[in-house]
């Protein structure tokens, strides 16, 4: 399933962009020009601009600029925004309080 | 452990759908939704459905939620709120939070029915309070009774965006723009039309060069784009608002099933990441479902029947049914589905450029630009007839799979025929009572009453109207046309309220004859 | 309450529950009980929930149904409380978030 | 595109790149190649960030100690990339004589090393660390210890390395080495085969199926082990945590959230599914250990989990160093979930190693060979 992936490979120069200054990551306000810059760094791919830069790991985990991200990581590229995987999705779903996921209920049942 | 035949994740309307079958042939079910209310999307949709009676047509949204909780109760299904599901772990482990805990769950079979997201677009200024999803305007006025803004301008031209822009004006907002940077109306045409001529001007090929403010949102800058979506410098346009709401398409929320390990694709076609799945939702995880959104962004009546098939099919998966019964019920749900997949927005007509409908009637150009039909194109349609007497005029121009109005007359008046997708004609050996009902039945809000011999020099035009405060009979304003400009001055003559129109008043107004053919909304003011 | 829509021509008469006070920052405000915190702010012309950690931007409202987490304040002491899907409690303190604190950025500097 | 270098580097993770960026550095060709799509995504990306030298077995705690001497203070500064390195020491706690006891032991085992580590009381636990709850009796303290972003770390080396000429393949899962004229040689992919002078294996678990294809046996076995991050919250303490029963460790990063790493006791027998998914026990095992220790974290919420494979080494300790009896072939594997903190240090002096056939710090104990038969006879 892993494609080969040749990172020396010639990507053109880092062309500074007009809206490289626009908030692409709302939570972790991560801009386009740093996404734009961590790709000519190496980050080809989404899950490592995630741990290079925070895009997507703040509060709402991605749930707004997934696809922002990976349209301007895609055209960086010169690949169309498919053939990137996306980022994991990971547990939990939305965020939940220490106390509350410390809390497990005993049985479960629903018929309280 | 706690242990459930099924498990449903989403009490929207595939969610719901699918208990309701599951749990009738014997399936013990539970559905957890995040939310307070059940429902889903649909309590935020206060318009009246599209397709036919199975598919719920010219019913509105939030009362077909109700019908689907009902059902669902009736079934025995246990539906249970403020429950976020957290995760989705190995051997169908389901952790939940409840209230202040977590508790684990095990479902025999598990469907996913978590719908989708809303998209995103970026401009300078987005993040400035102010700019809001479409979404988030449906819920803040139809689930909390607050209005969004006072001033807005809407991006996107889907249906979501026509259709939140109609109930931005029903709550009392004032919509001053209606942007898109495609060159087409995305969405159906009667709902384009019916928000054109209340006055929005409609901007194609256009998109947001700003939003300004300091704090908030104080105005708004939009541009002419180019074939390749680049600004065109000099064509910028500013607007004092203090919205700008977002309506960009949407993506399914499909995390639950990713992070189980579920076979995933990506596929534009449906919207973004979606589970690889067979017609009635099998995954890639044995006992695994989806249904609705989720598996492809589609509307609210197929996720309904997605729903259905995930619900059957779980039911013979866990060997409730034999495989004889669920191939007999996909067999006609799939047909029902097919029906909705038809006409000019059928996934397989997605980015084709259709000039023509299936009668060969040259489709309106300008429906397509500015949103609504000019008083010369509309001539063309077969809906658009001239008779003595009151009669229906049909402003139905597009192929879509619906067909209400050929149900709602009771003298046979209108036509569709066999296929669910053709346009409306009249029935000429039918005579017209002027009941209304096929007004108030159309979700599009494309049919009128005309009278051309209302009065000497004066026809009457019935149009549906669902907006506060009713106009009493009497009252004096103006007619607006099809593009929101005023055609003349008109008196509302009678304002019709029953039961049978759902909330759709029938308002009749009186104007020279000469614009009966014109007239096609009403405003209290002297324009 | 001029934000309010009091009757709805399709969902009619919209149906809210008992009116209570709350405060946000040093304002006495009113609003519904189970109602989400956001709605109440909002029609109270409230625009700013928060502003931001790195860039000090204002924010607000944007999915109105927890999932961007844009809206979060300070509640009852709180920190990062998505206010679109919190109810709205008799007696509640909703604060202006900055980053994560409730105190203003020069007070933050200054600590 | 040539297929050879000096060294061939199999995995891309911490160690892999740490070394490709010191060989690259002191001037050699090299090729990296990582089997999964992403760089630094097994142990690398999955681990709780401590830098720390207090609770190290005597024979890796050399090359800690030697890392945060000489390498970590300006490793952001090196790598051009914020490392967010913090030195302000190590609390390992403890609750009960039992603990005491095991973290005594630690601590004298680490002060014959020169290490600076003692035993402090519950007061003087909460003057370095105010938040943390009354039922820490005991702790052990080394204030030289610390932590780091083990992502932007791992990535930072990465750039930097790329930036310096090291090609880097991912997606290129190797299935076997072969000799050529009694050395090592070869490398082969499924796709490809690569060729170099030396060749490390530093591929974590996968590690032992790759030297397996020469003969050479690592033995270790996996564990899967789990860490959550919360959202930012304001500033509390800048330490690295610790307990006795390690049932959880972490910090508060640069951002504000806290990462924290802990154990339901059940990590070596998780079911292995293809992926490292978490499990559904642990996160919640993990916030009733955190609550414990700290009550005020009781409200911070949790955006994020993850589990990941640890290469556990069969004595605990890693397999670094040459191979002796398969010339040109190097190892550096088997860390056992504590390779982070010394992955500069292991990059740095495998590149001496292989450059100049001796290292700075003594790793002679990490040899492959001490699972080996004593063979003192020979031909």
């Amino acid at each position: 399933m892993n494609k080969v992936n040749d990172r020396s490979r010639d990507i053109g120069k880092f062309i500074p962009a007009e809206d490289d200054g626009r908030i692409i990551c709302r939570c972790e306000e991560i801009t386009k020009g740093e996404i734009r810059k961590a790709v000519h760094e190496g980050m080809f791919t989404l899950t490592e601009i995630r741990r290079y830069l925070r895009t997507g790991m703040g509060l709402c985990q991605g749930q707004t600029c997934a696809k922002l991200v990976k349209s301007i990581v895609a055209a960086e590229l010169h690949v169309s925004p498919a053939e990137l995987e996306p980022a994991t999705s990971r547990v939990p779903m939305r965020p939940i309080e220490m106390r509350i996921l410390g809390n497990e209920a005993k049985g479960g049942d629903l018929n309280e | 452990m706690k242990r459930y035949d099924l498990i449903i994740v989403g009490a929207g309307p595939s969610g719901l759908s699918a208990a309701i079958e599951a749990a009738k042939r014997g399936l013990k079910v539970v559905v957890f939704d995040e939310n307070e209310k059940p429902g889903g999307q649909l309590f935020k949709q206060i318009h009246k459905f599209f397709g036919s009676k199975e598919h719920k047509a010219k019913i509105r949204g939030f009362v077909i939620g109700q019908q689907l909780l009902e059902e669902a109760e009736a079934a025995g299904v246990k539906t249970v709120l403020n429950a976020t599901v957290i995760g989705l772990y190995q051997d169908r482990e389901v952790v939940v939070k409840i209230g202040e805990e977590v508790r684990h769950y095990k479902g025999d079979s598990i469907i996913i029915a978590t719908g989708a997201a809303e998209n995103m677009v970026t401009f300078d200024g987005w993040t400035l309070p102010g700019v809001i999803g479409a979404g988030a305007a449906q819920t803040m006025m139809n689930l909390h009774g607050v209005k969004p803004g006072e001033k807005i301008l809407m991006l996107g031209s889907g249906n979501v965006g026509l259709v939140v822009s109609f109930q931005l004006m029903q709550c009392g907002c004032e919509v001053v723009a209606l942007v898109d940077a495609a060159p087409k109306v995305g969405g159906y045409g009667v709902h384009a039309a019916k928000v054109a001529r209340m006055g929005v001007p409609f901007y194609l090929s256009h998109t947001i060069v700003r939003a300004e403010g300091e704090e908030c949102v104080t105005g708004v800058t939009i541009a002419e784009v180019d074939n390749n979506f680049k600004f065109i410098p000099g064509t910028e346009k500013h607007f004092d608002v203090d919205t700008i709401c977002l309506a960009v398409g949407l993506s399914p929320m499909s995390q639950l099933l990713k992070m189980a390990g579920c076979d995933m694709e990506d596929n534009p076609r449906r919207g973004g990441q979606v589970p690889i799945c067979d017609s009635c939702g099998r995954t890639s995880l044995p006992g695994v479902f989806v249904a609705g959104d989720v598996s492809g962004i589609e509307e609210a009546s197929s996720a309904m029947i997605e729903g259905r098939m995930a619900g059957i099919a779980a039911a013979e998966y866990l060997g409730f049914i034999e495989k004889k019964e669920l191939e007999a019920e996909l067999l006609s749900l799939d047909a029902a589905l097919d029906g909705l997949r038809r006409g000019m927005f059928a996934p397989e007509n997605r980015g084709k450029n259709i000039t023509e409908t299936e009668e060969h009637i040259p489709v309106s150009e300008n429906l397509l630009k500015h949103g609504y039909v000019t008083d010369e194109e509309i001539t063309r349609f077969p809906g658009f007839t001239h008779a003595v007497g009151v009669h229906p005029v049909m402003e139905c121009t597009q192929n879509i799979p619906c067909n209400p109005c050929q149900d709602a007359c009771p003298k046979g008046c209108i036509r569709i025929g066999e296929k669910i997708t053709s346009l409306p004609s009249v029935n000429p050996e039918s005579d017209c009572i002027g009941c209304g009902m096929c007004v108030a039945s159309c979700s599009g809000q494309a049919i009128f009453l005309v009278d051309e011999t209302f009065e000497d020099g004066y026809a009457s035009v019935t149009i549906p109207y669902e907006f506060l405060p009713l106009p009493a009979a009497g009252t004096r304003g103006t007619a607006l046309g099809r593009n929101g400009q005023k055609v003349c001055d008109a008196e509302v003559i009678s304002v019709k309220s029953v039961p049978a129109y759902d909330k759709t008043n029938l308002l009749t107004m009186k104007v020279p004859v000469d614009y009966a053919d014109k007239a096609r909304f009403f405003v209290q003011e002297q324009v | 309450m001029e934000n309010r829509i009091e009757t709805h021509p399709v969902l009619g008469e919209i149906q809210k529950g008992k009116r209570v006070t709350f405060t946000y920052n040093d304002r006495e405000l009113e609003g519904y009980e189970g109602e989400p915190i956001a709605a109440a702010l909002k029609s109270a012309g409230v625009m700013v929930h928060r502003y931001t950690k790195k860039e000090h931007k204002p924010r607000g409202i944007f999915c109105a149904i927890g999932r961007c987490t844009d809206c979060v304040m300070v509640v009852d002491g709180k920190p990062n409380v998505r206010t679109c899907v919190t109810p709205l409690a008799a007696g509640m303190k909703v604060q202006t978030q900055y980053g994560v604190s409730d105190k203003p950025f020069e007070e933050q500097d200054r600590a | 595109m040539n297929n050879c270098a000096d060294v061939i580097i199999i995995g891309g993770g911490v160690i892999g790149c740490a070394t490709a960026y010191y060989l690259a550095k002191a001037g050699s060709s090299v090729i990296v190649l990582e089997g999964s799509d992403h760089i630094g995504d097994g142990g690398s990306s999955r681990n709780g960030g401590g830098v720390r030298q207090s609770g190290r077995d005597p024979r890796e705690l050399p090359l800690a100690m030697y890392g945060i001497r000489n390498l970590w203070p300006t490793l952001s500064e090196e790598l051009e990339v914020d490392c967010e390195y913090h030195q302000d020491g190590n609390l390992r706690l403890g609750k009960n004589e039992k603990h005491a006891q095991i973290l005594t032991g630690l601590a004298d085992r680490a002060r014959a090393c020169g290490l600076d580590v003692r035993m402090i009381d519950g007061d003087e636990v909460r003057q370095i660390n105010p938040y943390l709850s009354h039922e820490v009796t005991v702790a052990s303290w080394c204030p030289t210890d610390g932590h780091a972003n083990p992502l932007t770390t791992t990535l930072g080396f990465y750039k930097t390395a790329r930036k310096l000429g090291v090609r880097f393949i991912t997606g290129e899962k190797v299935t076997s080495l072969q000799m050529v004229r009694s050395r090592v040689r070869k490398v082969v992919t499924e796709n490809n085969v690569y060729e170099g002078e030396k060749i490390l294996v530093a591929a974590g678990l996968h590690s032992r199926e790759i030297l397996g294809s020469v003969g050479i046996d690592v033995p270790m076995s996996q564990s899967l082990l789990e860490c959550l991050v919360t959202e930012a919250e304001p500033h509390m303490f800048d330490q690295m945590l610790g307990t006795a029963e390690a049932d959880f460790y972490g910090h508060q990063t640069k951002h504000g959230s806290f990462v924290f790493g802990g154990s339901s006791g059940l990590e070596p027998f998780n079911k292995d599914n293809g992926t490292p998914v978490t499990s559904s026990l642990i996160a919640s095992c993990i916030c009733r250990g955190i609550m414990k220790y700290f009550p005020d974290l009781a409200d911070a919420k949790i955006v994020r989990t993850w589990a990941g494979w640890s290469d556990k080494s069969a004595d605990g300790v890693p397999v670094l160093g040459s191979i002796d009896e398969v010339p040109g072939l190097y190892a550096a594997c088997a860390f056992t979930g504590h390779g982070f903190g010394i992955a500069p240090a292991v990059g740095e002096q495998l590149t001496k190693l292989m450059l100049t056939g001796s290292t700075d710090v003594d790793i002679a104990s990490l040899h492959y060979d001490r699972f080996k038969a004593k063979d003192v006879i020979g031909f």
